[in-house]
C-alpha cells in the first residue's frame, strides 16, 4: 500500500461560457492589471489516498473525476499523483 | 425540384424533412445556402414554430375583461388595478435539464425572466413546476435542479415564491422543470417587442456572443436519443450576475422614449429574436451585419452568430439618432452594447457579414412558413378501471396518514424553498409552504397571488379531464388565498407527438385547458409547449400540463393562510365528498396502484364553492382556508395543523352510504376547502353558504397537539410533523 | 438623519433597504452609486446584501475594490456609521474594516429562513432600541455565511464584546441546533473595536412591517434613525 | 513582450472547515471510493497575460494573488507562470 495524494484540475471546456472567468478578469482590469487578456476559473482538488500501486492510483482517480469530480458536458480535467512519504507531508 | 442541392445529412443537422425543404424551395424560388438553411431549421423547429400545436392551440380562450396581451408577445399582460399590469409566462427548460441539470434549470429560469423584462415590467417572483424519477435515483437531477433554480433567482435578486414538485418512473429520463416569471408594469408603461419605424436601429446588447447552444431549439425538438451526446456542448453556462446588470439596464430604459422596443434572445437567438419582431409588424424588415456582433470567441462564422444561443443578451429597437442615450444606459452597468443593424420595409432579413450578403430571406417565411402538422390522434388503452369493492377497508387511517404525508409527493416541500430566496423584494405576503403565494403590490393595498399546478398522474388516466383538474386546483389554490383568479399561463409537456396516442393526449389536455378555462372564466394569455419528453427505450412522460396561474386580492389585509389560528375556532369541510378514490395519492401508497379515472368534476360547482369562499374571506368570516387536493381531506386538514402548530380534535367520521370511510378521509374530491372560523362566525356563513348552495360540514375544533378523529385515531402532531418533513430526505 | 445605501453591480437589497428607511421610518435616503467617491452627506451607509459581481471568485472579493469603499474607509476611521448587512458585511471583511471571513454554508446550501437572535450589545448606534438580551426575529438568506476567524482573533472578538448577534434558538439560548451555517461561535453579526462599523448576515430590512411576517428588523433601523442626535450631542 | 500564462491555485487554509471537501469525499465513499482519506477543493485560476519579462509575470501574478485572488485569512496559494509559444495554445 502506498500513501498519494492527487492534484485534480478541473477547468471549463473553452468553448464553454465563463462568467467567472470575464467577472475576474474585469476585476482584475479595475485594480490594473490591464494587461490579463483572458481568465478562466476552476477547481483545484486534493485527493489524498491509499492505493496498491502508482498505476493503480491513477486509474482510480480517473475513474473519480469521471463520475464525480468533472461534469464531462462542460469541464475537462487533468491530474498528477504523487506518493507522499511521511504522512502528513501535504499539510 | 429535388434534393440534390443539399444532402439529407445537412438537413438532419438543421431539423427539416425533405417536405419542409421542398416548401423552402418553393417558395424562395431557390435553393436555400447553409446560413440559411441553419436560420430556417432553428425557426421551423416545433420548439419555434409550434408547428405541430399552433392549429390546436387556436382552440385556448385567451380574451377577456382583464387582459391587456394575449400569446404571441414575450408574456401575456393583464390589468390588476390601481393602474397596475400584471405580465407573466412560463416556459420549460427539459431537454437542457436532462443533459445537465444545474445549467439548465438556471438558464431556464434566465430565459423566462428576459421574456418579462421584454414587456417592460420589473420581475418580482419566480415559480417553477418540477417532475423527476423517483428518489434516490434521481437524486443527480434533483439536486442539480433545484440548486441551479436557486443558484439563478438567488443571485439575480428576484424571489421564487412558489412551484411544485413529484416524482414519477415516467420523469426518470425525462425531468419537467418549467420556470413561471411574474413582473409588474405601469398599465401605461406597457412594451410589446415590434420592430416599428423604418430606419430606427438595432441593438444588441448584454453578453458577447459564443458558439453556445447552436440548434439547442432543434435540440428540443427531437427525442433525448444517441443524438445528444453529439449535441452536448450545446449545454450553455448561465451569468445570473450579468443578467441583473442587464436587468437593472432595461428598467432605467424603459424610462426613457429612445427605446421602441426590446426583444430577448432565447432559443434561435438571434434569428428568431430579429424576425419575431419584425414579424410582428406588417410588411416590416431588418438589415443586420453579424460583423458587428460583439464576440466571445475567436472564427465564429456567420452561421455561428446567427444561430448563437449565448444567454443574457437582448436586442433593443432604438428611435434613429439616439443610440448613444441607450449606449450610455448600459455602459453604467458596465454592459457592451453595439449597433447591428436596422429596420427596413421591405419584408425581408438580410444579413450582412461586412458588405456581403450572406442570407436574405421573407419574414413571414422564417416566423410563418413552417408547414403545420396535422398528425392523427389515437386513444390509447384506458387505464385499468378501478372497482372500490375490490379495495380492503380502511383499517387505521391514522397510519396511512403519516404514510402518505411522508410520501415524496405529499410531504413539505421546506427542503426545497428553503434554498431558494422567497423574501427579496420586500413583498412576500404569503410565503412558500402553503397554497398560493402572496405578494403585495408595493404603493397600494393589492396582492397578487400566484401557484402553479398540475396533477399528472390525473392525465395520464386522462388528459382531457386531468387538464380541467389543474385549472381547477390552480383556481382553487388562489382563492384559498383570498384572491380572485384572474388569468393563466400554461406549459404543456409532452412525449412525442408522432405516436398517435401522445398526439390524442395533446389534443385531449388542449380541449381540456379550454374547456375549464371557459368555465371560470380564465384567459390563457402566455405559454408554451414542449414536445419530444421521451427518450429511446424508455416511457414516454404522463401529460403533464403545468398551470401557472395569478389572482388579486383588493386588500392584502383580508389575506387567508393555510395554519389553523385559534384554540376553540370551529375547523369545516366546505364541498362534500364523492365515494371515490379514483387516481388518487392514496391508492399508489396504500395499495400500490395507479387505476380508476380522476375524480369527476363539476365546474359549475367549483366556480360557487370558489366565490363562497371568496365572498366568506371579504366578510372577515374565515380565519383560515386550505384546498383539499393531493391525498384528500385528512392530509389538507393535517396540514393545516403542521402550518398553524395546532392540533384538532374530531368526532369520529362517519359517513353515510354510500360513502366509504377509505373515500371520505382520502378520496380526492375537488371543490373542496377546510376552512376554521370564530364559533361566533358560524351562522353568518351558515347562512353565506346556503345562498350559495354549497354544503359545509363541521369537522372538529382546533386546539391542543394532537390530531384526532374520536375512537378512530389520535395522532401527535409532534409525530405528524416527523414524517412530514422527512420525506425527501433519501 | 441621512441613510446612505450603497448599489454594486449586483447588489439587490438596496432597494429593500431604501424602502423601509424612506416608507417605513421616514428618514432621509440616497442612494450612493459604486463609483461615486463621495457620500453625499450621509450619515449611515449601508452595504447591503446581494450577489456584488456575482459573488464572483469570492463574496466581496471584487466589490471591495469599487471606488466608493476607499470614501467608506475614511468615513470609518472618522467614527461615521458603516452598516454591513449579508453581502455588505463579506464586503466589510474583504475590505478588512471588520476581522475575519465568510465562507460556505456548513450545509453547502443556500439557506433562506427566519432566525433568531441574540442581541448581546444594546449599547450601540445600531441596536440602542434593543432591550438587554433580546432575542429577535430576522431571516437569512446567504450561501456563504459560516463566520471564520483565527482562534486567537475570535477570542480577541469575544473578549471585546463585540460578537453583538448570535444565533439563538426562541428561547434565546445559543446551540448548535440554531446555528444555520456552521458560523463560529454562533456568530451572526460582529462589530469593529470603536463601535461604528457593524455586519450582520441576517436581513433586519426584510422585516420591518409585520405584514412580512415580523417587525424586530424596524428596531436596528429606528436605533441608527434615533442615534443621530447622540450623535450630534456627543 | 512574452505571452505567459499563469496558473494559480488556491487552497482553504487547514484552520479553515472544508465542508465542500467533506461532501465530496463523502460523495466519493458512496461511488466506491473508500480508500479515499481527505479531500480539500479549492480554486485553480488560469489567467494568461503579457509581461515584459517571467521575473515580472511572477512579480504581478503575486500581487494579483494577494490582492485579489486569495484571501489570506482563509486561503494559501501558490501559482507557476509559463511562457505561451503560439497564440493559442490554451485553446
Ligand atoms: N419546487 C418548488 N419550489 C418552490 N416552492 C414549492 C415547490 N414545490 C412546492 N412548493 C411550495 O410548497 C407548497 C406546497 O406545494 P404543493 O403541495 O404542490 O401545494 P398544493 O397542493 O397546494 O398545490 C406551496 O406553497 C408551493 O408553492
Ligand atoms: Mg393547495
Amino acid at each position: 500500500m502506498t500513501r498519494v495524494v492527487a492534484r485534480v484540475i478541473v477547468t471549463p471546456k473553452p468553448v464553454v461560457n465563463d462568467p467567472q472567468g470575464i467577472t475576474v478578469k474585469q476585476g482584475l482590469a479595475t485594480l490594473g492589471f490591464r494587461e490579463v487578456e483572458d481568465v478562466r476559473v476552476g477547481k483545484y482538488i486534493e485527493v489524498s489516498m491509499e492505493a496498491e500501486s502508482m498505476h493503480e492510483a491513477r486509474e482510480r482517480v480517473d475513474a473519480m473525476c469521471r463520475q464525480l469530480l468533472a461534469n464531462h458536458i462542460i469541464e475537462d480535467f487533468h491530474f498528477e499523483v504523487d506518493q507522499v512519504l511521511h504522512r502528513d507531508t501535504h499539510r | 425540384m429535388s434534393l440534390d442541392t443539399v444532402d439529407s445529412r445537412r438537413l438532419r443537422e438543421v431539423a427539416l424533412t425533405p417536405e419542409e425543404y421542398r416548401v423552402i424551395v418553393e417558395k424562395l424560388r431557390r435553393p436555400p445556402n447553409m446560413v440559411e438553411l441553419g436560420m430556417l431549421g432553428v425557426l421551423w423547429s416545433e420548439h419555434c414554430s409550434y408547428k405541430t400545436s399552433k392549429t390546436l392551440l387556436r382552440r385556448l380562450p385567451s380574451a377577456g375583461e382583464a387582459v391587456l396581451q394575449g400569446p404571441g408577445e414575450n408574456a401575456g399582460a393583464v390589468e390588476i388595478g390601481s393602474g397596475w399590469a400584471a405580465v407573466f409566462k412560463i416556459e420549460s427548460h427539459n431537454h437542457p435539464s436532462a443533459i445537465e441539470p444545474y445549467q439548465g434549470a438556471a438558464t431556464g429560469v434566465g430565459g423566462i425572466i428576459r421574456d418579462v423584462i421584454a414587456m417592460g415590467a420589473r420581475p418580482i417572483a419566480l415559480l417553477d413546476s418540477l417532475r423527476f424519477g423517483p428518489l434516490p435515483g434521481s437524486r443527480r437531477h434533483f439536486d442539480g435542479v433545484v440548486a441551479g433554480i436557486g443558484g439563478y433567482g438567488n443571485c439575480i435578486g428576484i424571489p421564487t415564491v412558489g412551484g411544485e414538485v413529484y416524482f414519477d418512473e415516467c420523469y426518470a429520463n425525462n425531468p419537467i422543470v418549467n420556470a413561471m416569471c411574474v413582473g409588474l408594469v405601469r398599465v401605461d408603461r406597457l412594451m410589446r417587442a415590434r420592430a416599428e419605424g423604418t430606419g430606427n436601429s438595432l441593438m444588441l446588447v448584454g453578453a458577447d456572443t459564443g458558439r453556445d447552444g447552436i440548434h439547442g431549439a432543434s435540440f428540443a425538438s427531437v427525442e433525448l436519443d444517441e443524438l445528444s451526446s453529439e449535441r452536448r456542448p450545446a449545454v450553455q453556462v448561465g451569468n445570473p450576475f450579468l443578467e441583473k446588470c442587464l436587468l437593472e439596464a432595461c428598467m432605467d430604459l424603459a424610462q426613457t422614449d429612445a427605446v421602441v422596443a426590446v426583444q430577448d434572445l432565447g432559443a434561435a437567438g438571434l434569428t428568431s429574436s430579429v424576425a419575431e419582431c419584425a414579424g410582428r409588424v406588417p410588411g416590416a424588415g431588418a438589415r443586420i451585419d453579424v460583423s458587428l456582433v460583439p464576440r466571445r470567441e475567436r472564427g465564429m462564422t456567420p452561421y455561428d452568430v446567427m444561430l448563437s444561443e449565448s444567454q443574457e443578451r437582448m436586442l433593443v429597437v432604438v428611435q434613429r439618432g439616439r443610440e448613444s442615450e441607450v449606449e450610455r444606459i448600459f455602459s453604467t452597468w458596465d454592459l457592451t452594447s453595439a449597433v447591428i443593424g436596422d429596420v427596413t420595409d421591405d419584408g425581408h432579413l438580410t444579413v450582412f457579414d461586412q458588405t456581403e450578403v450572406v442570407a436574405r430571406l421573407p419574414i413571414d417565411l422564417l416566423t410563418d412558413g413552417a408547414p403545420p402538422r396535422r398528425l392523427a390522434g389515437v386513444a390509447p388503452e384506458p387505464a385499468p378501471s378501478l372497482r372500490l369493492d375490490s379495495l380492503p377497508p380502511l383499517l387505521d387511517p391514522g397510519e396511512s396518514l403519516l404514510r402518505l404525508l411522508a410520501s415524496p409527493n405529499l410531504c413539505s416541500r421546506r427542503p426545497i424553498f428553503r434554498r431558494y430566496d422567497h423574501m427579496v423584494g420586500d413583498s412576500t405576503v404569503v410565503a412558500p409552504g402553503g397554497d398560493a403565494a402572496l405578494l403585495r403590490v408595493k404603493g397600494t393595498r393589492l396582492g397578487l397571488a400566484m401557484t402553479t399546478d398540475c396533477n399528472a398522474r390525473y392525465c395520464h388516466l386522462d388528459p382531457n379531464l386531468g387538464a380541467q383538474h389543474a385549472v381547477a386546483e390552480a383556481a382553487r389554490n388562489i382563492v384559498a388565498t383570498g384572491a380572485r383568479p384572474l388569468a393563466v399561463t400554461d406549459c404543456l409537456n409532452l412525449a412525442n407527438p408522432d405516436r398517435p396516442e401522445v398526439y390524442w393526449e395533446l389534443e385531449e389536455t388542449i380541449a381540456g385547458l379550454a374547456q375549464a378555462c371557459r368555465a371560470l372564466e380564465l384567459p390563457i394569455v402566455s405559454g408554451n409547449v414542449s414536445l419530444y419528453n421521451d427518450s429511446a427505450g424508455t416511457s414516454a412522460i404522463h401529460p403533464t400540463p403545468v398551470v401557472g396561474m395569478i389572482g388579486v386580492i383588493d386588500d392584502y389585509a383580508h389575506r387567508l393562510e393555510v395554519g389553523l389560528k385559534h384554540e376553540g375556532d370551529f375547523v369545516l369541510l366546505v364541498g362534500s365528498s364523492l365515494n371515490d378514490l379514483g387516481g388518487s395519492e392514496y391508492l399508489k401508497v396504500e395499495h400500490g396502484t395507479v387505476a380508476g379515472r380522476p375524480p369527476p368534476l363539476d365546474l359549475t360547482r367549483e366556480a360557487a364553492v370558489n366565490r363562497l369562499i371568496l365572498a366568506a374571506a371579504k366578510a372577515g368570516q374565515l380565519r383560515s382556508a386550505h384546498d383539499c387536493a393531493d391525498g384528500g381531506m385528512l392530509v389538507a386538514l393535517a396540514e393545516c395543523c403542521l402550518l398553524g402548530g395546532m392540533g384538532v380534535r374530531c368526532p369520529a367520521l362517519r359517513p353515510e352510504a354510500p360513502l366509504r370511510l377509505d373515500a371520505a378521509f382520502f378520496g380526492e374530491t375537488p371543490g373542496r376547502f377546510i376552512v376554521s372560523v370564530a364559533s361566533r362566525a358560524m351562522p353568518e356563513l351558515q347562512t353565506l353558504a346556503r345562498r350559495h348552495h354549497v354544503e359545509i360540514s363541521l369537522l372538529g375544533m382546533a386546539g391542543g397537539d394532537t390530531v384526532e378523529f374520536e375512537g378512530q385515531f389520535r395522532l401527535q402532531l409532534d409525530q405528524i410533523r416527523q414524517a412530514w418533513e422527512t420525506g425527501l430526505s433519501f | 438623519m441621512k441613510f446612505g445605501v450603497v448599489v454594486f453591480p449586483g447588489t439587490w437589497s438596496d432597494r429593500d433597504c431604501g424602502w423601509v428607511i424612506d416608507q417605513v421610518v421616514g428618514a432621509q435616503l440616497q442612494y450612493l452609486w459604486h463609483k461615486d467617491a463621495d457620500l453625499k452627506g450621509c450619515d449611515c451607509v449601508i452595504l447591503p446584501g446581494g450577489f456584488a459581481y456575482g459573488d464572483y471568485l469570492r463574496t466581496g472579493a471584487i466589490a471591495r475594490f469599487a471606488p466608493v469603499m476607499q470614501e467608506i474607509g475614511e468615513f470609518a476611521d472618522r467614527g461615521g456609521l458603516v452598516w454591513g448587512i449579508c453581502n455588505g458585511f463579506q464586503i466589510l471583511c474583504e475590505a478588512g474594516l471588520l476581522p475575519g471571513a465568510l465562507i460556505r454554508n456548513a450545509s453547502l446550501e443556500y439557506r433562506c429562513e427566519w432566525t433568531h437572535l441574540a442581541v448581546e450589545r444594546t449599547d450601540l448606534a445600531f441596536t440602542s432600541q434593543c432591550a438587554e438580551r433580546e432575542v429577535i426575529r430576522v431571516p437569512i438568506s446567504h450561501g456563504e455565511g459560516s463566520y471564520f476567524a483565527e482562534p486567537a482573533v475570535l477570542s480577541r472578538l469575544e473578549q471585546s464584546g463585540q460578537v453583538v448577534f448570535r444565533y439563538c434558538d426562541a428561547g434565546g439560548r445559543v446551540v448548535p441546533n440554531a446555528n444555520p451555517n456552521g458560523s463560529l461561535h454562533n456568530i451572526a453579526g460582529i462589530i469593529n473595536k470603536r463601535g461604528n462599523v457593524l455586519g450582520m448576515m441576517p436581513h433586519p430590512e426584510r422585516c420591518a412591517e409585520s405584514e412580512l411576517g415580523g417587525a424586530d428588523g424596524l428596531k436596528l433601523f429606528r436605533s441608527v434613525a434615533g442615534s443621530a442626535l447622540r450623535v450630534l450631542v456627543s
